[in-house]
């Protein structure tokens, strides 16, 4: 498990998986997010991990909160149901859908506002209960669909930014993770579908709760200071709605991170970030360890990505609960009801 | 599901005159963590054995000991056993409270006391007769070691009530025996305690007093139970598997007894594994969203919580509304606003519940008046709420959730199968061409849903955003407003589904009561001794909303409505007055709320006085 | 703080007349992210400048690139500037939404499109004059790079309106200079853009059509502005200094504002340290506790939110309402239920705001129906809430509060000083024997309070849990209400100090109407319409809740009233049903909820069908 | 600052302070905890480090939310003014407070159920923010207030219990604030007087947020499995109110941690907690090496406590937000209202 196989990622748009189903039909509706948004890059991996393990689609249940991201989970899967729900409320739900049907694959896509700032007390509390699903952290540092605010997540273009920045300590959802009691801690960048697809993969394979965290450039709202054409300053020099009125075209970014050292990788707006894999060799399953390793490599700047911890042994939500194998919406009333009898042998005469 | 109350012959409400055998309140003023519940409870139970109707309602502070807590048994041979106001024996066991305590007594009423200290004389009443047993004395002599000596106490003291007020020893020791099974020491020790009391009241006093009770025939259709329980137990009858809940007072012993019962019932005894999955989880946002999310997935689910979290469920019922989402909420209502008094009974929710949400919301509310109707409406609730795809919230109380209740006996028809509402199978779906989650309704304003796992055929995508009848994403007005109205439609036809209001007619009436949940004991007594002074009113308690033709129509017979309730703001008459045709004008207010259950001469009271009478 | 509004003279409403000289309505279909509205912008801004009442609002989808957004001009020289549902100039630059865009012209209109492509026969109108502008073409002639060419087509666009609608070259000429000030090659491309558009508009069409400006007589008093700006304006110069939120369309502009007027006005220039503090918190949750504690601890207060935050802030809200803590809470109001439509306007939460949070709670609203009065009302909210120590919220909306009005100037009484209320200091505390915090009420029912690090015989214990009068912690039902009556007591004591309503008589009127917010100007032209139609209404807009007499007489004085709002539950109605003895059978409903700024037509359509007139 | 010396902790209840004030002075309501609670010897623990420090009463704002724990902020300082507010959010109450009136001395306490349960995202928040404040978290394993249930910190007897116990992963403050750039974190024992008042003084002084985890047993409600008269016992035995209804008289526990050694605590249902106390040498400024000691000690079973980690460096709120010296709250209006004339300007024309 640990260690993760990159496969080639090409594969002919028509090419069958072992249920007969091409590409296009882990594929949903027409994105409407921005030209470029990293976003959109995720979801096709998505597309992609679904279509190699060839889950079938209306066994997946796919979920999220508010946000450019929470759209995305109509961007994937058409065959499955979807639920856009309410801004950070994903996780509850998630679990109440779960509870009721374990053999759901749960797919919850959340962002960095969603997941680290409204919702951060249930990701704690989804991360300590080990729920079986993929969480999906759609991370670009801001609020994007309400026009680029900072959010509570390190700032995805911080190592370039000379002097003041963001003032405030970022909320990094894997040390939050090994803190919480995660079981499952990866990372990865939107623009390496070499290194996501796997990845996405290993955490669909997971016991329990796995949370993969995406760096995912949000291509209109860069905020770094610094930048002219950032949100920042715009706010500053108070140019009204014209700048953010208007969203250049953009191309997504892509980069390769290599498997062993580290990769720069510009952003939409010049800043850099450095990427860098977990080095061969490296222990996902020593929680110490990973910590250290982690708060060191966000030390020297860098952007830790790959499986960084895993834990298989910790049961998830239905083995604590001790809940039937069967799904519970399986199980028929007659099971359920204790019926005449059993009512008037109970209560106090 | 009509349920027969107690309380329904004529003739046997309080009204002044002094009560005597089977008729008379006892009041019992105790510490906080002293163990002294279990005995109060003991008393009350040997009664109900006796046959005779008897009521218990627990005076409790939100704390966990130390503070002043009362117990109040009514005992009432014609079964009106609404609190009481005033009291024949008063049980003062606690120093704090003690001037209080007996200033509550009525004239020519008794006090039993503990005479192991020598009674201040500036307390003492002579329109009052004092019955001192040295308990802490009898105790300290027979047992050994604190902890034993402060839960013995009770016990002694209980024995003495015994013996005044004439149980049935007999009883008392089977319950003792029942009580501690398997525990002989426990029991021997309770027992022994127990006689210290009734021995020495037996040898002092005249036994009994001329209150006491006397044997009756057995109610065979009646049970004891308090309204938490009953609630559970209705959701394990209705086939709920997944439950969520934060803890909150009132309403934590209802998820408590869900568990139980579900322990014992649903529990494969080969695999050991578990036919339902309850979750304590993190808040109430959680809870409300895990309640939604398995709806969702198809598993009846539900919540149990008070005030505070109906305050934070606000955003997801909204989106549990208009995304057409099943969910069953049990608000146990205490005293707001705010924290409020988490240990005294209200019914303060019922705007906040009728109107939750931001945006135009409705929901269906449920409105139980004691633990039979928590049973039934709880079952009732998982059928409206998955008949009419929206969150079903019943209001139950601190008063009937948590006091023990003589009730009408459970009962259930085996032949019960759940409304699962339209829920198209892989099957169905096989046979349309192609499936929209908000289109094609039906004479309910009620449209298909799938769940996930079943088809891809079926397969759609819940939003709380703006929607079009195929489910698809809008910002259109025609499109929003195409759903939103079906909303409104389904609402209101929802109202035929609902229980019917319970109704009392009397020869004669000048005017119409109308009330809810758990005012119903005492109004139901108040228009018995009102009847008795010559005004009669016809009766009315609305089980549900919206509200059906029968309210409405009772509403329309009377010019003059009085609508009980528990709140401030006369939140029943704010919601007829929204929610009915009635002219506002004819509805007047009767409003207690000061936190402890209602009695009847609250009702009687300010009734006479708006009468003019 | 009367406001004088346009549209006060008579004869000026539409009528569906063929409007012509300052009289029309355009509409501009654009793709949201291409940086249209700048350019809608400066032509709604341009003819305002002209001294033509104008008013330009923006239906944007909840979408930051792709989708298809409006721009929706309107051109009324009495100041009549409320939507209009029907367009004498479409501007169709959205392929998208092309075929419905057509279709909204109204016969004898204009269409400009870019000819640069030839137009589908099928879509052609012969009743609609088609005015084709090769505007790709020009601009990929003149320009480089994808970027500025998409930017610059729009600015091509606006430049062949200008020359069609007859708009001053100068002044267009002049608001680029100041926007790109500094900025000299942007400036001279948007100016280059600009005229290749004019130029050909000039040499193919007859310009201007008969829909056109011409200048008029400045309005001195009016200014263009959005309300949330305004609002913003009004928390700053009512002192606010502390401010928590988080971000939520449509208040973000709200708060982005107040921080850019702060940076402004608030900035200490020598020490660069700031007199104002605001937080983004976490969530909505957090940010009503930041304002709760803030005021508490007794800065003034405020954040701003819309529908989803209003549900979440549900619980402190009441505890604010309990504890007797001010606060000031805007809430933009924007389509629910649940995330509904997040950029279309409503009147949704007037319910949800009035009553907000379980147990019985009332808060004081109140009802801006432009920026002017947001600016006011923003700052009448500080006082109110301390005057009444309680939580203030101000019901704005999307339309309000995010398109630019042209509105009343905004002006300031430099003698002003906010209404800090019954504030005790320490000289104060002197003076008295003992403080306590729930005691001692004035004739409004306020009791005085303290601040925290005055001093130590101010200090005192906040609960949202029981309190006596003394702020003690109470389970005692007389201690509890004689708290919570004084509570209902000083809401309706509120009555006297809220805004008074506004209001406009007709001689013989034969009913009235009564409305709210901004739905006032498609109101008043509705009254105008309808007048000129023989039928004379009086028009009544409540300003604030609790209402007092000046509204409560209105309602009496009329048998027949239309309540006209924007949400399909009648939330207005309701609040006038349930809080005024106005019978309810008076009150008639004109519901207007899809989503779109209200129109004159929409109220003339309903009241004449209801009148069968 | 890092390293606390301890003080000797007997002082006649008469002495005065350098305020002359006694430590009556910072006594506050008769308590209504069950005889024995670990909450009063923190509030007493509190009352103490108040008046060594000679804080002037009225200058502090004590805040709670809801729980046995919140009520305590009624028994201490009854010359300052208390808010016993909402479950879960005393800490955005808290932060407006300060943010009022940064010249108050603000003490916020919590339980584990109202700290990392209901409120555990304003928690997160509130340790970015780095409000300046001290936030003591009562911590008892358990909801006391509502009788019982199991909370999501550690259980407090955890070492004491043979085989399966509570089977969610419990949320470590401490961890929990490394994660979140929390600057100053300590660990004690209600019980531990001679402890507790030192880390308290310190966690005064501190520039920002000081969080001390404060182990505190319960009386009444000590969750462990196995033991006769717990409440979960209770639960299974179907035991009605008889037990949770009757609280024993019992006295709080007391114990020494020894300065450099661990001690076996006896808690009241027999379980026990092996506290350590931080080693000498030790250094409190190095997050990573912090971390993996925390983590190293967990895993021994131990319950490491003292100073635990500490970083001045970071900036405090107001020193974010830039904000004036002066509180807010003194500032006169007219410093505030940019005036009429201003206003004149503002606006298109
Ligand atoms: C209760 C509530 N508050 C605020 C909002 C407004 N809102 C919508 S999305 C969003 C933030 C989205 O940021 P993030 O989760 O990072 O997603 P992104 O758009 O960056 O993918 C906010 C604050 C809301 N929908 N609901
Ligand atoms: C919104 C809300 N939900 C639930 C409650 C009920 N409640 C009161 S105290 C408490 C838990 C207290 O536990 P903790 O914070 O650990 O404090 P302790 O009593 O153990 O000191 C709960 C759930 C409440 N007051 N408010
Ligand atoms: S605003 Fe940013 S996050 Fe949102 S769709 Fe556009 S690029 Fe993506
Ligand atoms: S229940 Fe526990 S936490 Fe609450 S006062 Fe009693 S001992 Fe303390
Ligand atoms: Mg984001
Ligand atoms: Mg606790």
């Amino acid at each position: 498990m640990p260690s993760i196989v990159k496969p080639s990622v090409t594969h002919p748009a028509a090419a069958q998986n072992s249920r007969g189903l091409t590409q296009r039909d882990y594929e949903g509706a027409m994105s409407t997010l921005c030209a470029g948004c990293g976003h959109d890059s995720i979801t096709a991996a998505l597309v992609h991990a679904l279509w190699e393990l060839a889950i079938p689609p209306h066994m997946i249940a796919k979920l999220s909160g508010i946000g450019c991201s929470g759209k995305t989970t109509a961007y994937f899967a058409r065959g499955a149901h979807g639920f856009n729900s309410a801004h950070g409320r994903m996780p509850p739900i998630a679990t109440g859908a779960s509870a009721a049907n374990r053999d759901l694959t749960v797919i919850g896509i959340s962002g960095d506002g969603d997941s680290l700032s409204i919702g951060l007390g249930h990701l704690g509390h989804l991360m300590r209960r080990n729920l079986r699903m993929l969480y999906v952290l759609e991370n670009n540092g801001v609020y994007g669909l309400t026009k680029g605010q900072f959010s509570a997540s390190a700032d995805v273009g911080s190592t370039a930014k000379g002097g003041a920045s963001n003032r405030l300590a970022p909320i990094d959802a894997m040390l939050l993770g090994l803190s919480a009691g995660a079981t499952f801690l990866a990372r990865s960048f939107s623009g390496d579908k070499e290194q996501l697809v796997p990845i996405l993969k290993s955490a669909l394979a997971h016991r329990g709760l796995a949370v993969v965290d995406v760096i995912s450039p949000c291509v209109t709202f860069n905020d770094h200071e610094g930048s002219t054409k950032s949100y920042l300053f715009t706010r500053q020099h108070e140019v009204r709605v014209t700048e953010t009125d208007f969203v250049p075209p953009e191309p997504a970014i892509e980069a390769t991170i290599p498997e062993n050292g580290a990769a720069w990788v510009v952003m939409h707006d010049g800043a850099t970030v450095r990427f860098r894999s977990v080095p061969a060799g490296y222990d996902p399953t020593d929680r110490a360890a990973v910590t250290a390793y982690l708060q060191e490599a966000l030390a020297r700047g860098e952007v830790l990505t790959g499986l960084l911890y895993v834990d298989e042994a910790p049961p998830d939500l239905h083995e604590t609960a001790n809940s039937s194998r069967e799904p519970l919406v399986s199980i028929p009333y007659e099971r359920l009801c204790p019926g005449a009898a059993e009512l008037s042998r109970v209560g106090a005469r | 599901m009509a349920v027969t109350l107690p309380g329904t012959e004529a003739g046997g409400a309080a009204d002044g005159v002094a009560p005597r055998v089977n008729d008379f309140a006892v009041k019992l003023a105790n510490v906080n963590g002293t163990g002294s519940s279990s005995a109060n409870n003991l008393l009350m139970r040997a009664m109900f054995r006796m046959g005779v109707p008897v009521s218990g309602k627990n005076l409790f502070p939100s704390n966990i000991q130390g503070l002043p807590t009362w117990y109040e048994i009514r005992v009432n041979k014609t079964g009106f056993v609404a609190r009481a106001r005033e009291y024949d024996v008063m049980v003062a066991m606690n120093a704090q409270t003690y001037a209080a305590d007996i200033r509550e007594v009525r004239s020519g009423g008794f006090l039993l006391y503990d005479s192991s200290w020598p009674l201040d004389q500036l307390l003492v009443r002579n329109d009052v007769t004092y019955l001192g047993v040295p308990l802490a004395r009898m105790v300290n002599e027979a047992f050994r070691g604190a902890r034993e000596r402060i839960l013995m106490k009770n016990i002694a003291y209980a024995g003495a009530l015994v013996a005044v007020l004439g149980i049935d020893m007999e009883i008392i020791s089977d319950l003792l025996t029942e009580r501690f099974a398997g525990k002989e020491k426990l029991r021997e020790s309770n027992q022994r305690a127990l006689r210290l009391g009734y021995d020495y009241a037996l040898e002092h006093f005249e036994c009994p007093i001329d209150c006491h009770v006397e044997r009756m025939e057995k109610y065979d259709d009646l049970m004891l139970i308090d309204g938490n329980t009953a609630a559970a137990l209705g959701c394990v009858y209705a086939g709920a598997t997944v439950a969520a809940w934060y803890p909150i007072t009132p309403s934590t012993s209802l998820m408590d007894a869900f568990t139980r019962f579900c322990e014992r019932y649903r529990r494969d005894p080969e695999t050991g594994r578990n036919d339902y999955l309850v979750v304590q989880a993190e808040d109430e946002l959680a809870s409300i969203g895990i309640v939604l999310g398995a709806s969702w997935a198809g598993a009846r689910a539900f919540t149990s919580t008070s005030g505070p979290g109906i305050s934070l469920m606000n955003e997801l019922l909204g989106m549990g509304y208009y995304a057409e989402i099943p969910a069953v909420i049990v608000d146990v209502q205490r005293v707001g606003p705010s924290t409020g008094m988490p240990t005294r009974t209200q019914q303060g929710d019922i705007l906040a519940c009728a109107y939750a949400s931001h945006g135009d919301t409705k929901h269906i509310l449920l409105f139980p008046c004691n633990p039979t109707e928590c049973f039934e409406l709880a079952v009732k609730a998982f059928d409206l709420a998955e008949r009419f795809q929206t969150p079903v919230i019943m209001l139950s109380d601190l008063d009937i959730g948590m006091n023990d209740w003589v009730t009408p006996t459970l009962t259930w028809d085996d032949s019960y199968r759940p409304d699962r509402g339209r829920v198209l199978g892989a099957d169905e779906l096989e046979d349309i061409s192609v499936f929209h989650r908000y289109d094609n309704e039906d004479a309910d304003f009620v449209t298909p849903r799938t769940l996930p796992g079943v088809s891809e055929k079926g397969a759609y995508f819940t939003r709380g955003s703006g929607h079009t009848r195929e489910g698809a994403y809008t910002e259109t007005p025609d499109e929003y407003q195409a759903v939103v109205d079906r909303l409104a439609h389904k609402h209101r036809s929802a109202a035929r589904a609902m229980p019917e209001p319970a109704i009392e007619l009397r020869e004669g009436a000048r005017a119409g009561v109308v009330t809810v949940g758990g005012c119903d004991l005492a109004v139901r007594e108040a228009l018995q001794i009102l009847e008795q002074r010559g005004i009669a009113l016809d009766f009315l308690r609305v089980r549900g909303f919206p509200f059906g033709p029968a309210v409405e129509d009772f509403l329309d017979k009377h010019d003059l409505l009085f609508v009980v309730e528990q709140n401030r703001d006369a939140q029943l008459r704010s919601l007829l007055v929204l929610e009915t045709p009635v002219p506002k004008d004819r509805l007047r207010s009767v409003l207690v709320y000061g936190g402890y259950p209602l009695s009847a001469a609250d009702v009687v009271d300010s009734i006479t006085a708006q009468l003019g009478a």
